[in-house]
């Protein structure tokens, strides 16, 4: 057990290392922990869309609920720190403990969410979770105590890049981990042929309704990084659109590979910032080009999808994963 | 009384409406299984034509049998070349790929034109400037139909009032409709249209020009979203680049709710949807509008899982 | 597995036992991880002789574009007579835009990329107060004054003492059209449209309604729409029926214009009021003769005959044609509050140009005389305009 | 105990709409068995096997597997307010097993985890899993405690494999010892980490049936194994096929067109044709039965399919 959780304490002294750092670097920090929160996102979404092949594009929703979790209990509990510890180290924790209460909040949802819905087929299952996404956003825009339509201000800004990559580091262990697991096989299974695994004896539903309760926890877990970094938490980044940017970036890192949605969440991410930075580049420093073609990245975005697709529909992993490659390579190198 | 007739023909209208729109994802998830989420930018674009037409046109003409006439034809056509051309380029190429991946290719065409007709541009020739893409802002669309009060029905306090553009969307969403009934049902088209829903492999072994009967669905789809966009445009008076969006989301959710790839399906889940909106706006407030749809629509699977009117199809063991 | 989960239910009573409430005196958290900038020299040596870089973040894509758009044409064109004036301390301002899709996190990414990335002097912007609450901790943090041109959610400069506006806040706005509807229209009774999904419609029917009633009026009843709706017609016969001398929608104008219209489909003929969401030249093309007759507040009338403003007007028709909307006199504003600054400034630091900026008495903006009262808004009358054969024309003005 | 039948079939009939695709099927298989199933196509053999294994719940009659039966109500439909039948996977769990006319691999998968898939441990995390299995099968509030327990340890189940916990580890070995055991009795071990879609055909079929031992069953259902194999393959197939039986201490029904190998592996022979059974008895008496012959008629008997 001890040994098993080492990579993820080692994880840990690396991350608190990596913050002490980096810290630093502003903007380094923001961007790391945008692309961070987008990977939880993405590698947990593929544990249901990818790993189990059913079609959830509800995963803002899942998200939205941990934000405001999370959000609300950091704002109450904004002054109290635990006396012993120095205050770093209190507010770290109470940190901790809002992530795993917005995780386990939104891991609910996934329960109700999921336990009536995974019994439908697939097409009719992903506006299910489209339409739960929308009805949280709806229900958090008339609700005063969680700030309407303005959102929710003023949450402690604790999650340092450290933190975020810290639960990256935490979810693809677990997404790999699942994968190696009978958990992981059975979900496999579910994936390749429903009826056939059915009559071998894999409770498809129940397996499935957990893989729904994971995946939203890590999108809880997600949000509520989200909502102590981002100093506003507004309905408006919940949005359906949202959703589908996720589904795009582990449809594009190729489904059911974990190290292709971490991939391909991370390029996504960054590739808006890094065409305002080749734009600005290009444009001999000329801020005035950089904006106007600023406003042209989204479209870009939506044509690069669909070149992306045709030229390479498995995603650019496919199903391999990064680290299956590495060992295949060891192999090869000891033989 | 009063109140409750007029939520229940505002709510009929708009339903048909959504109904036209539903129609197009119906067919074009019934030859291809594929969720096409562009529908409802087609339908955008559509739109904009019908605006550009119209202004191009001139005032002096709006309100005439033929201007409007032209407005949709040109349009109409526009469009299905339009969806014609996606289909082509977008989609074909990825028929035979695991159907996420055309799921991928239409998210990124509507993320392409949405945001894509936000940009303002505008090119100068000749010393006039000719507008290319139309910016992010509202337009009042052009009044080739004024709506007013068709008929009005009781005193000034209570009173139930029937639009002319509900007439019309209703009279031209009922002749589509029983048109497009018609075509699948007794037309070799058709009857092509619904073997290669039933399994395009086996469709195109018979000697069904599968690409062509596909192209002709999606051409079909996106003409009828170009005429609905422009009834929607005539009611509410104004254009915008996400219009389609959120239309065509509701509209796949009346689609599904009648149970996709159903043609008489969608227009009653359609029509279900427009009342249940119209009702909640009526009754409760528009901000919930959203909710109750969804919500409207999870009771709907819940209780039927293949939609008030799909058939459940038993996996062939 | 069960020892574990004791020595976690264990761990977690300690914690909980030994939690108690912060000694230190309240104030808003640090936050750990992103530390201030402040020890660094602000001002490299090598860069006093190059431009003095500003940033601006705006919704330049987005539902909110046109509002951006607007804004960022009104803080080039300052830019553009300072540096003809000379700069300041005879170098040049430069602003570096950046576009956040009106989206609160990519406001924030846009900020501390401005401030940590292209070492701007002072942050101007945003139009939305979502996303000004988005950048304003940031700013705060590392100590760069933000401006917004046209915020009006009091919250947003209550983030801290480096957040200012140039405009009034949405609570003077709601009352300065109850005073008038009250007191100038007579109205006896009103209803009001609003728009939940905007906390700015919120905020102000609260106001305008409290205040109408505080003056003797009734407010008959409140219906609600949200933004994006495009059909209004059931709110519309419902406010028909009570039958209102006024109907108060403080909206933005892509909703207005359609709600205007299909008022007037109904056959509801009450006088409309609204306020600054209305600025815009679309709104007349979206409403038609519908809007005709409408009052609402505003932050400045384009026929203000003052000289400095007909100057501003002509050059910004020169520059992108049409004439200037209110954000973009306010982001005209906004980049001249920041200019003065820092001319007076005696360095570039953000400390020496926040004490500038909270000291701004009496500068003459286009929209309106600002002076920065103690919470670091903009106190300045506001205009009452009514529509005119589709033109903004000036009827009043209100002051605090 | 070896003489209750471990499956019992009485009078079932499935309907599609108009369609009896099935009527008034009734069968029995006790240990030791090694039944067949023979028809032309469209018969409705593949049918009465997806009645067993539940796929689609009968819509008459009944079905006994272990003593328990499955279809305790008729109902239709998968929304959320309809319950009765048992689901495939509760069915698989008492001991009924089967592989499908058309391969159903988990293609992606390797041949070793195609097997690993349907070996299920037994061991729980926290709660026994006999206990809450006896919880369950109480009744009342019981049995919502023993499924409650169930969940926990469903849920717990996951965080082992996180945080591999010795226990964990163990178990997997034994799991994929058990698998290469099967693997090796299919021969199959050269195939171990091979994809399941890159396998030739006649081991796509003889994996699908070790898939089906891994769940550990006492009755086996065998869906056309032999089709698509040549003549020295069906030979192999049936001695091996016969061993399993011994081997296993299964009993066996299978489905097969080839009336060479069905007459020479079975001891009794039931006879399908269109939903109806028309005969039943040992190969020599099916061989001569005329109805039998009327219905093979243009079909050419013996032939392979």
């Amino acid at each position: 057990m001890i040994r098993g959780a080492a990579p993820a304490i080692l994880a840990a002294v690396g991350c608190i290392a990596l913050q002490a750092l980096l810290g630093e670097w502003a903007f380094f920090g923001y961007l790391a922990s945008l692309v961070g929160v987008n990977v939880i996102l993405a590698v947990s979404l593929n544990v249901i869309n990818g790993m189990t092949g059913q079609f959830s594009i509800g995963h803002a929703g899942f998200m939205a609920v941990g934000a405001y979790t999370g959000g609300i209990l950091s704002l109450a509990t904004a002054q109290d720190r635990i006396g012993v510890l120095p205050e770093v180290v209190s507010d770290q924790l109470f940190l901790v403990g809002s992530l795993c209460a917005g995780g386990t909040v939104a891991a609910l949802c996934g329960l109700i969410v999921g336990l009536p819905s995974l019994r439908l087929r697939g097409d009719y299952l992903a506006i299910v979770t489209l339409g739960f996404g929308e009805i949280i956003r709806v229900i958090v825009q008339n609700t005063q105590a969680l700030g309407g339509a303005l959102g929710l201000s003023g949450v402690p800004q604790r999650a340092g890049f450290g933190m975020v990559w810290f639960w990256v580091f935490l979810v693809v262990l677990m997404a790999r981990r699942l994968a190696a697991s009978p958990h992981g096989r059975s979900l496999w299974a579910i994936r390749e042929d429903e009826v056939a695994a059915e009559a071998m004896g894999v409770d498809t539903t129940s397996y499935k309704v957990r893989a729904f309760v994971l995946s939203s926890f890590f999108a809880g877990v997600a949000g509520a990084l989200f909502a102590h970094f981002v100093p506003i938490v507004n309905p408006g980044s919940f949005t359906f659109v949202k959703s589908m940017e996720i589904v795009v970036m582990i449809v594009a890192g190729g489904l059911g590979s974990t190290t292709g949605a971490f991939t391909a969440a991370v390029f996504l991410t960054l590739l808006p910032e890094g065409m305002r930075s080749l734009f600005t580049t290009l444009g001999g420093g000329d801020p005035s080009l950089a904006q106007k073609v600023d406003q042209v990245r989204m479209p870009i975005y939506g044509v690069l999808l669909v070149l992306i697709m045709l030229t390479r529909p498995q995603g650019i992993f496919g199903t391999h994963e990064a680290w299956d490659a590495v060992a295949r390579w060891r192999k090869k190198a000891r033989a | 009384m009063y109140g409750f007739l007029q939520h229940l023909i505002n709510g009929l209208a708009a339903g048909t409406i959504y109904a036209l729109v539903a129609l197009g994802y119906t067919m074009v998830y019934g030859v291809l299984k594929l969720i096409n989420f562009a529908h409802g930018d087609v339908m955008m674009v559509g739109v904009y034509v019908g605006y550009a037409v119209a202004f191009l046109m001139g005032r002096e003409h709006f309100g005439t049998f033929a201007g409007v006439m032209l407005v949709f034809l040109v349009s109409m056509l526009a469009c299905a070349a339009f969806g014609l051309l996606i289909e082509r380029f977008a989609y074909r190429p990825l028929r035979e790929k695991p159907r996420l991946t055309s799921l991928i290719t239409a998210i990124g065409i509507s993320f392409a034109l949405s945001y894509g007709f936000q940009l303002d541009l505008a090119v100068n020739l000749g010393g006039t400037s000719y507008t290319l893409l139309p910016g992010a802002a509202s337009r009042a669309f052009p009044e080739i139909i004024v709506p007013n009060q068709w008929f009005e029905f009781g005193s000034d306090d209570q009173s139930v009032i029937i639009w002319n553009w509900q007439v019309i969307s209703f009279l031209i969403a009922a002749a589509l409709m029983v048109g497009l009934q018609l075509l699948v049902f007794k037309t070799r088209f058709g009857r092509a249209m619904r073997a290669v829903s039933f399994d395009h492999r086996v469709a195109a072994l018979l000697g069904i020009p599968v690409d062509r009967v596909i192209a002709g669905t999606f051409m079909l789809g996106s003409a009828l979203a170009a005429c609905a966009g422009l009834l929607y445009a005539i009611k509410d008076t104004s254009v915008q680049p996400l219009m389609g969006m959120y239309i065509g989301l509701k509209a796949f959710v009346a689609a599904v709710i009648g149970g996709i790839g159903n043609v008489p399906g969608a227009v009653v889940g359609a029509l279900a949807l427009g009342l249940c909106e119209e009702f909640v706006v009526g009754y409760t407030s528009s901000s919930w509008r959203d909710a109750v749809a969804f919500g409207f629509l999870i009771l709907v699977l819940l209780a039927k899982p293949e939609g008030l009117f799909g058939r459940v199809q038993a996996e062939k063991v | 597995m069960r020892s574990i989960l004791l020595s976690a239910f264990a761990a977690l009573a300690v914690a909980t036992l030994g939690c108690e409430k912060k000694t230190a005196p309240v104030e808003p958290p640090k936050p750990a991880d992103v530390k201030p900038l402040e020890g660094k020299p602000a001002p490299a040596p090598a860069a006093d002789t190059g431009d003095i870089i500003i940033g601006e973040v705006g919704s330049l894509t987005g539902s909110e574009a046109a509002f951006g758009i607007s804004t960022r044409n009104g803080i080039e064109l300052a830019l553009e007579d300072a540096n003809a004036a000379g700069g300041v301390k005879g170098r040049k301002v430069k602003v570096i835009v950046y576009d956040d899709q009106s989206k609160p996190e990519e406001a924030a990414s846009a900020t501390t990329r401005l401030i940590t990335q292209d070492k701007v002097k002072l942050v101007l912007g945003e139009v939305a107060s979502s996303n000004s609450l988005a950048m304003a901790p940031i700013c705060q943090d590392n100590k760069i004054p933000m401006i917004s041109p046209s915020s009006t959610n009091p919250s947003v400069t209550e983030k801290g003492d480096y957040i200012f506006r140039v405009c009034f806040i949405d609570p003077f706005q709601g009352f300065v059209m109850a005073k008038y509807a009250r007191e100038e229209l007579k109205f006896k009774n009103v209803a009001i449209l609003k728009d939940v999904k905007s906390a700015y419609s919120v905020g102000l029917t609260e106001v305008f309604e409290r205040k109408f009633a505080e003056m003797g009026g009734k407010v008959l009843g409140i219906e609600s729409y949200a933004k994006g709706d495009t059909d209004f017609r059931s709110q519309l016969t419902a406010i028909k029926k009570l039958k209102p001398e006024g109907l108060y929608v403080p909206g933005y104008y892509n909703d207005v214009g359609i709600i205007a219209r299909q008022a007037r489909e109904l056959g509801l003929k009450t006088v409309m009021m609204g306020g600054d969401g209305w600025d815009s030249e679309k709104l007349f093309e979206l409403g038609g003769k519908a809007i005709e007759g409408s009052f609402v507040s505003n932050h400045y009338s384009p026929e203000d005959p003052s000289p400095q403003v007909q100057n501003f007007i002509s050059k910004y028709k020169g520059k992108f044609g049409g004439v200037p909307d209110s954000l973009a006199a306010l982001g005209y504003d906004a980049a001249n509050v920041a200019i003065e600054a820092m001319k007076r400034a005696p360095d570039l630091s953000g400390p020496a140009l926040r004490d500038e900026i909270a000291k701004t008495k009496d500068f003459p903006g286009v929209a309106g005389t600002i002076s920065m009262n103690e919470k670091r808004d903009a106190v300045k009358p506001a205009v009452v305009l009514q529509v005119v054969d589709g033109k903004f024309k000036y009827v009043a003005t209100v002051k605090p | 105990m070896s003489d209750a039948p471990l499956l019992e079939v009485k009078n079932v009939s499935i309907r599609f709409g108009g369609l009896k695709a099935l009527s008034n099927f009734s069968l029995e298989v006790r240990k030791g068995d090694l039944k067949g199933l023979i028809g032309p196509n469209g018969a409705g053999k593949t049918t009465a096997f997806n009645a067993l294994t539940g796929v689609y719940p009968p819509t008459e009659g009944a079905v006994v597997v272990g003593g328990v039966q499955i279809n305790r109500k008729a109902s239709e439909g998968q929304g959320l307010f309809s319950r009765g039948a048992m689901r495939p996977f509760e069915i698989n769990r008492l001991g009924l097993a089967r592989t499908f006319q058309n391969i159903r691999l988990f293609k992606q998968l390797s041949a070793l985890d195609n097997v690993r898939v349907a070996i299920i441990a037994r061991t729980a995390p926290l709660f026994s899993a006999e206990r809450t299995y006896r919880m369950k099968v109480a009744g009342g509030f019981s049995k919502f405690a023993g499924r409650t327990l169930e969940t926990i340890n469903n849920y717990l189940d996951w965080w082992r494999a996180f945080f591999r916990t010795p226990g964990f580890l163990r178990e997997e070995a034994e799991v994929t010892a058990r698998a290469d055991e099967l693997l090796q009795v299919m021969g199959l071990s050269h195939r171990r980490d091979e994809l399941a879609r890159n396998l030739p055909y006649g081991e796509q079929r003889r994996l699908e049936i070790a898939r089906a031992l891994g769940t550990g069953p006492k009755v086996l259902l065998l869906d056309e194994p032999a089709a698509g194999m040549n003549t020295r393959e069906k030979g192999d197939l049936m001695v091996l096929i016969r061993e399993l039986k011994d081997r296993f201490g299964l009993g066996i029904l299978l489905i097969e067109h080839d009336m060479k190998l069905v007459m020479g592996i079975c001891e009794q022979i039931t006879v399908l044709d269109h939903g109806e059974t028309i005969a039943t008895g040992t190969p020599a008496e099916v061989r001569a039965d005329p109805k039998v012959i009327e219905a093979y008629l243009g079909e050419a008997p013996g032939a392979a399919a």
